[in-house]
């Protein structure tokens, strides 16, 4: 299966949509054909990679290094089939849950140019490539983000936007500094060529330039501010892709970039570094999804912390720990979408996110309670959830590792992550909504509360189905994805491979 | 001249990062540019200056004359001036948005929805 | 903002500044220029011709949307790039073509041209899509 | 794989609950019952056969890189436990059938009551210390669920929250400490353990392990100070409390002790902290009892007391002490259970459980009281009942203890005189007497409220008279796992006079006597209150504020909605983080052939610099939006000296384009002023100032380094001959990284979008279009 084919089948959906700009029923199945598209060649390249390797592309037939290289190996083929599930789920809740305004203003083609950008972020092994992509995911984000048009959401969009642009532009100088140092754009030549440097002085500096640049991105303490200030904002499918794939594109890229560029033996100190900052995402995120009182918002300081339990596989940096990691994205992913298409859910149903004005949905809404019971527990860290068995696996690493305040941090967040959940279930699900009534908030793009027809009760309960399903299975069949987990942790381990594969024997 | 364009890049980023600390959003977009401007110099000097030719290959030739600028450089800036353009016109329409809807241009006013 | 020497001056000035951008991107390949400059130039030109002789009259200049100009942009890169592909070999690689053009010598015709022919129609519907989008708020107001 | 699917069928029911309530109606919970009743059955063939330490096992990994696998085994210890969960269990189904009826969610109720059953039977057959951890977690989740089962109330609700971070909080150290002691042992499962104790508990980190899973034990069983949550979570029904809070759930952490005490037990830590522990809470447990005038209360505090002494006899670690142990686990869940379920039948009949409202019931009901009354006598120790021989046996291991014993006797005599006065509290009080107003009102509740409790009751007296082959047979097994070899066991009710008989005789008589007298001594145990309502208690409270407290104020602090209080705290990082590496690393900048300055490039850069000052010092937007644009062909203008004429071009149509959005916007937008004051506008400048420095720094960093033939060499070689062009910027942008540039016009075709959906979009205001 080609390489393109992840990037191109969101690419030619959006163009496709974008022509259809007329027609709201063409572009409503234009979006959602291509996002199953873009699953099944997310299955494809997986399956290629597990029986072939580590998978490279010279696009344009030019050889490496000169070229534009896409690599896919066992981590990058795991998050592109990712992208798959979530888009996917994600399109279908959509059709009924954005306003059919919204979804005229080319809804679907901005979806599937952030699914392309995301994509293809993880595809590329060409630094600068990697900041096109991220442009281009992150111009669709903005729009969507905006999009309706509200007051909360403009609020949101500018916090957004300028935060995310300043990681860009420290992301852009960083590149423009390493082609100034090295004289190549590939990673994988820039990895074998930052070996050999002379003057090693300039590496620290960048390391802590990508670090900064992409820990905005990813959303770690305290460049994470963005992240709370926006992602309550928009409608709860957009909230829903945003959480669950566009912190993975931060994460991806340190990972990626401290495993195979900054990886030496005169490594600067960004491992301990990254620990230290790991356990204070973990901290700040969880503390503050404890006070907060709009569902939404519960959740954005949750995936906070969650960005933390990623961020110290890293700093722990060994492969356990690595396992640890890439097992948490891919539990992370499914569960974030979930949870937010939840909320957007209750929403639905009770016109409020607000933790106060809600209550009562165990009783009105049984199957969302079940849902978010399990969603929730899940992220929690409680078994046999998926998030137990990415939790147990850190904690596991920690202490092999020895990092005994770092394991303590985990744990406590763990906690107290089972703490907000609960206060979440409390106020929305158990406690007995106000008895006067509530006024309505409008989000942009999501219509009225009440009745729901059938086929909307549909479009927004089976994809919260599925992903629930798959959080089950994520944590009941552990086994296979931790061995994938694994395979994607020793190829970061070992860079070499991923090097040779890029370039060859050449030197 | 690389350490004046080393400077000049200095300055751009140091004013262009002063205009987003402001108030004003106006002052964002502006500090956006300048921003954006820094950004494309600095991968310009970091790059290796070049007095002279332009990475052009006279007619019938293979190679163009020496001593020619590093096009890759060049190409890169060129993508990344016309992506800040597009992004720099997003954000001005959102300021623009914004005003309208918020009917200020103090970005201190709106912190409604996080408080 | 309707001045008769803008008029004038767009009159003459628009089938050049046309004609320009369409020259910038044809040697592009080999001189200065490019889809890029030349698709920003084409839109510049309409600009002068929306300000000249207001929006409307700039929207029946351009035969067709600038969004489905911008989408059409988008499928020719996308067509250039999979002329590769689906001979076997990685996206984006290159194909050329020589013709024999009696009174014109050789012309070599490769899908890096029909790829910055995207490029041209893209960045053209884009500028003018964003531009027009402002104006027109502008003179509804 | 029968253990297995004994383990999950309750689990694998229990979502059917509900719809067998629209079937079954009111025999909902008889149904229920079924389930572990078959299970009892089931697990009743292997008593008699398990004695020699023998044991049945399942294993299916799940996991096994870390560890995690899904391990069972049967043995003495498990099947008692067993035995407990799912009879105890049948009788609690068809009894909260009866209390429960009518009520409209008895559906989910029954199926939280079998998933939590599950759970249990998960604990006391894990062999993987993971998969027990596994359901040590759901028996919390679930009794969240069971406890804030009438969750219209606040108070149910604050009680299963308040249960639920304990436990849970105890149950993660648990996990902490469980992972440890794999890591130590290098297996975790628990009899590979077990046989390389030696090398387990030499380890550095043995401590740390003990300490961390005494901790989930603890919290678990409701151990000082810890115990607070137990009696709130009285908040449960009736069945549920005499369920989880009385014969199963808090008995986990028995049960986890009892399990490691072969791998952890015998060292000093260990024995003082576990005995210690144990003892304390024996005592408080008894002493809080007499701060409480709610039947429910007063039966869980007198839990808290038997957890106390269960905990405090496997500390002990003697043969003596595990068979009282599991003799007294016996007795207690027999007696505790009936004096719940008879507490249920009284709150159902008089709808009350106040003392001081309740007195002379036995007029009303005679049978339940007749039933409080067998519980009572064998919660008291008095023969011929079960729970005589239970406490004559603890009684001993005390005496016999190997440390501390006068203390522990002491301690030991003093809980069981304040058990039997205890004992009268609830079976005598409420019976007899004068009938009180509510207790007129009262009469004997349905067939299932006192047919269960009466059970549960008569078996208490007929294992007391038939202890040998009643009893026996399970205890035998169970002790023998601990102990780890057989042990010959023969119980009987007369052993002659010995010190126990002595001192349990003595234990009676002044216990009667503080019964008698204990409305006159009340006041001295309000005194102790201080461990009950405002200690540990308190401290839970005081943790939970404190938590908001900080959390409100992190956040308010670092989310503070102000955009340019981000914008800052990013520089201030990236600057921060990048000096600290170039004054950490030093800077070594090699010495270059550099270009020289001619006049008019430095024009250009003077000219640049000048403009972008002028952009920021401006008051007039227009003049800003001037000074921008010349920034703009400033920089051009560098381009078109340094050989960039593609980039020039572009630049200067952009800029210009730029200018016109700049000027669109302007319009709109309100003039400039001056938000800020001098000093942070200092330190603003401060703050850009010194990333500006270190981009400079960066930049001659990198042009330094000339060590490597940059990639653009092949471009420049292959331009012609391979890309058939001979503009090479104009080739990289759509051959060589061609790929970059359709990302770029995606982006631009984006921005398009963008722009028109911000200044279009209209968003319908209110109604849905």
């Amino acid at each position: 299966m080609p390489l393109i084919l992840p990037i191109l089948i969101p690419f030619l959906t959006a163009a496709l949509a974008l022509l259809g700009w007329r027609s709201l029923r063409l572009q409503r199945w234009l979006g959602v054909v291509g996002a199953f598209a873009l699953l099944a060649a997310g299955i494809g390249l997986l399956i290629s990679v597990q029986n072939e390797g580590i998978r490279t592309a010279q696009i344009g037939n030019w050889p490496a290094p000169y070229g534009i290289t896409l690599v896919a190996d066992h981590f990058a083929a795991l998050l592109v089939l990712l992208v798959g599930i979530v888009g996917s789920a994600i399109a279908v809740y959509s059709l009924a849950d954005i306003d059919e305004p919204q979804q005229s203003f080319a809804y679907y083609p901005l979806l599937h140019v952030l699914l392309m950008g995301v994509t293809a972020a993880f595809l590329a092994g060409d630094i600068f490539n990697l900041y096109v992509w991220f442009e281009v995911l992150l111009i669709a984000s903005f729009v969507l983000l905006a999009l309706g048009g509200e007051r909360p959401q403009i609020e949101g969009a500018i916090k957004y936007v300028t935060l995310n642009l300043i990681s860009s532009f420290l992301f852009l100088t960083a590149v423009g500094i390493l082609y100034g140092a090295v004289g190549t754009l590939n990673m994988a030549d820039v990895a074998r060529k930052l070996q050999t440097l002379d003057n090693p002085d300039i590496v620290t500096t960048l390391a802590v330039m990508f670090l900064v640049a992409f820990g905005i991105k990813a959303a770690i303490f305290p460049l994470y501010f963005w992240l709370p200030a926006s992602y309550h904002t928009p409608p709860a499918a957009v909230s829903a892709v945003f959480a669950a794939l566009l912190t993975k594109v931060g994460i991806y890229s340190l990972i990626r970039m401290f495993t195979l560029v900054f990886d030496h033996a005169e490594a600067p100190p960004t491992f301990p570094l990254i620990l230290v900052l790991a356990g204070l995402t973990m901290l700040t995120g969880v503390l503050g999804a404890i006070v907060q009182d709009d569902f939404r918002r519960v959740l954005s300081f949750n995936a906070i912390c969650g960005v933390g339990y990623m961020m110290l596989g890293l700093g722990m940096h060994t492969p356990l720990a690595l396992t640890g990691s890439i097992f948490y994205m891919t539990h992370s992913a499914v569960v974030t979408a979930v949870l937010f298409l939840i909320a957007g859910n209750a929403h639905l149903v009770r016109g409020t996110f607000r933790l106060d004005r809600l209550g009562g949905l165990a009783r009105e809404a049984p199957w969302l309670a079940v849902a978010f019971a399990i969603a929730g527990l899940s992220l929690a860290g409680i078994p046999p959830l998926s998030g137990f068995v990415a939790k147990l696996i850190l904690v596991r690493a920690g202490l092999e590792a020895g990092e005994h305040l770092a394991v303590a941090i985990a744990i406590a967040a763990g906690l107290l992550t089972l703490y907000s959940i609960a206060r979440v279930w409390d106020a929305a699900f158990w406690k007995e909504p106000p008895a006067h009534e509530v006024p309505i908030e409008r989000i942009g793009g999501e219509h009225e509360p009440g009745p729901l027809l059938p086929r909307e009760k549909f479009l927004l309960g089976a994809p919260v189905a599925t992903l629930v399903v798959l959080v089950v299975i994520i944590g009941l069949a552990a086994g296979p994805i931790f061995s994938l987990a694994d395979a994607a942790a020793n190829e970061l381990m070992n860079p070499a491979g991923y090097i040779e594969a890029v370039l060859g024997g050449a030197s | 001249m690389e350490i004046l364009l080393a400077i000049v890049v200095g300055c751009l980023v140091a004013t262009g990062l002063y205009m987003m600390m402001r108030r004003s959003m106006l002052k964002l977009a502006i500090g956006l540019s300048l921003l954006s401007h820094g950004a494309n110099l600095l991968i310009f000097t970091a790059g290796g200056l070049t007095r002279g030719q332009p990475p052009l290959i006279p007619q019938g030739e293979t190679l163009p004359p020496a001593p020619y600028a590093d096009p890759l450089p060049q190409a890169l800036i060129l993508t990344a001036i016309v992506i800040s353009f597009g992004l720099l016109a997003f954000t001005i329409a959102l300021i623009y948005r914004a005003c309208h809807v918020t009917g200020t241009d103090d970005l201190d006013q709106l912190t409604t929805t996080e408080t | 903002m309707k001045s008769l020497i803008l008029q004038t001056a767009a009159r003459y000035l628009l089938p050049l500044l046309a004609l320009y951008s369409v020259l910038l991107f044809l040697q592009g390949h080999h001189d200065p220029g490019g889809g890029f400059v030349g698709g920003l130039i084409a839109a510049a030109s309409l600009m002068l011709c929306a300000l000249a002789y207001g929006v409307p009259v700039a929207r029946d200049v351009l035969p067709i949307q600038p969004r489905n100009l911008i989408g059409i942009g988008l499928l020719s890169a996308a067509a250039a790039g999979s002329v590769g592909t689906l001979q076997g070999k990685p996206f984006l690689t290159s194909a050329w073509v020589k013709l024999q053009l009696p009174g014109f010598g050789e012309l070599e015709l490769g899908t890096p041209l029909l790829f910055d022919a995207g490029v041209f129609l893209a960045v053209l519907g884009v500028t003018v899509s964003i531009l027009m989008t402002l104006a027109e708020e502008e003179e509804e107001e | 794989m029968d253990l297995l699917v004994a383990v999950l069928a309750p689990l694998a029911v229990a979502p059917l609950m509900p719809l067998v309530r629209r079937f079954a109606g009111r025999h909902v919970g008889d149904v229920a019952a079924a389930i572990p009743l078959a299970i009892a059955v089931y697990f009743a063939r292997y008593v008699g056969t398990l004695g020699d330490g023998q044991s049945v096992a399942f294993r299916r990994a799940w996991v096994p890189e870390i560890g995690l696998s899904l391990s069972l085994r049967l043995d003495g210890l498990s099947l008692l436990f067993v035995l407990l969960i799912s009879g105890i269990g049948a009788l609690v189904c068809v009894y909260a059938g009866g209390y429960l009826a009518g009520n409209r969610r008895l559906g989910s109720f029954f199926g939280s009551l079998l998933a939590f059953m599950t759970a249990m039977l998960g604990i006391v057959l894990a062999e993987n210390l993971l998969t027990l951890y596994v359901f040590w977690e759901f028996t919390t989740l679930t009794s969240f669920l069971l406890i804030s089962f009438e969750h219209e109330r606040q108070a149910a609700r604050a009680a299963a929250m308040q249960a639920l971070l304990t436990t849970a909080a105890g149950g993660l150290c648990l996990l902490a400490g469980v992972i440890l002691l794999g890591l130590i042992g290098g297996s975790f499962e628990i009899t590979e353990l077990i046989e390389r104790g030696d090398a387990v508990r030499a380890h550095r980190l043995y401590p740390a392990a003990v300490i961390l899973i005494l901790l989930g034990a603890f919290t678990k069983s409701a151990q000082f100070p810890f115990h607070y949550w137990l009696p709130n979570a009285m908040a449960a029904p009736t069945p549920v409390s005499a369920y989880l809070h009385s014969a199963t759930m808090v008995k986990a952490g028995v049960y986890l002790l009892a399990r490691l005490s072969p791998l952890l037990g015998g060292t000093d830590l260990w024995t003082v902290t576990v005995t210690g522990v144990g003892a304390v809470t024996m005592v408080v447990g008894t002493v809080l009892a007499f701060t409480s005038y709610d039947m429910k209360g007063i039966l869980a505090y007198l839990t808290i007391n038997v957890l106390g002494t269960l905990t405090m006899l496997i500390g002990l670690g003697t043969e003596l002490a595990a068979e009282a142990a599991m003799i007294y686990l016996l007795a207690h869940a027999l007696y505790k259970g009936a004096l719940f379920l008879v507490t249920g039948a009284v709150d159902h009949a008089a709808h009350s459980r106040d003392l001081r409202e309740l007195s002379g019931l036995r007029h009303r009901m005679p049978l339940t009281a007749l039933i409080a009354a067998l519980a009572a006598l064998s919660m008291a120790g008095v023969v011929p009942f079960f729970g005589f021989l239970a406490k004559e046996s603890y009684l001993h291991a005390v005496v016999e203890a190997p440390r501390m014993w006068p203390l522990l006797t002491f301690a030991a005599v003093v809980a069981s005189v304040l058990v039997v006065a205890g004992a009268g509290l609830v079976a005598v009080a409420p019976f007899f007497g004068t009938l009180s107003e509510k207790a007129d009102r009262a009469h004997e509740a349905g067939f299932r409220l006192w047919f269960v409790p009466a059970l549960l009751a008569v078996a208490g007296l007929a294992a007391g008279l038939l202890p040998q082959t009643l009893a026996a047979p399970l205890v035998e097994p169970a002790v023998a796992a601990i102990v780890g070899e057989p042990v010959p066991l023969e119980l009987k009710l007369w052993h002659g006079v010995t010190l126990p008989l002595v001192l349990s005789v003595i234990a009676l008589a002044a216990g009667v006597a503080l019964y008698v007298s204990h409305e006159r001594v009340r006041s001295v145990f309000d005194g102790t209150r201080v461990l009950g309502g405002w200690g540990p208690a308190a401290w839970y409270d005081k943790g939970v504020t404190l938590l908001d407290v900080v959390a409100h104020w992190q956040t308010g602090f670092l989310q503070s909605g102000f955009l340019r209080t981000y914008v800052t705290v990013i520089l201030a990082m990236t600057a921060g983080l990048a000096g600290l590496m170039i004054t950490h690393f030093g800077l070594t900048f090699v010495e270059r052939e550099t270009i020289g300055v001619r006049w008019h490039e430095g024009i250009a850069a003077g000219l640049i610099v000048a403009a972008a000052f002028v952009a920021v010092r401006s008051t007039s937007r227009m003049r800003a939006v001037v000074a921008l644009t010349i920034v703009g062909f400033g920089v051009s203008w560098i381009f078109v000296l340094f050989g960039g004429p593609d980039l020039a071009m572009t630049q200067i149509v952009v800029e210009t384009l730029t200018t016109l959005l700049f000027v669109f916007a302007f319009y709109r937008l309100p003039k400039f002023s001056i938000l800020s004051d001098r000093a942070t506008r200092f330190r603003d400048a401060v703050l850009a100032s010194s990333v500006g420095i270190v981009m400079t720094l960066l930049i001659l960093l990198a042009t330094g380094v000339d060590q490597y033939e940059p990639t653009s060499e092949y471009y420049v070689r292959s331009s012609v001959t391979e890309a058939h062009g001979r503009n090479i910027v104009n080739v990289i942008l759509v051959d060589f990284r061609a790929l970059d540039t359709l990302g770029e016009i995606t982006v631009l075709s984006a921005a398009a979008v963008g722009v028109f959906v911000m200044v279009r979009l209209v968003a319908p205001k209110g109604g849905r279009s």
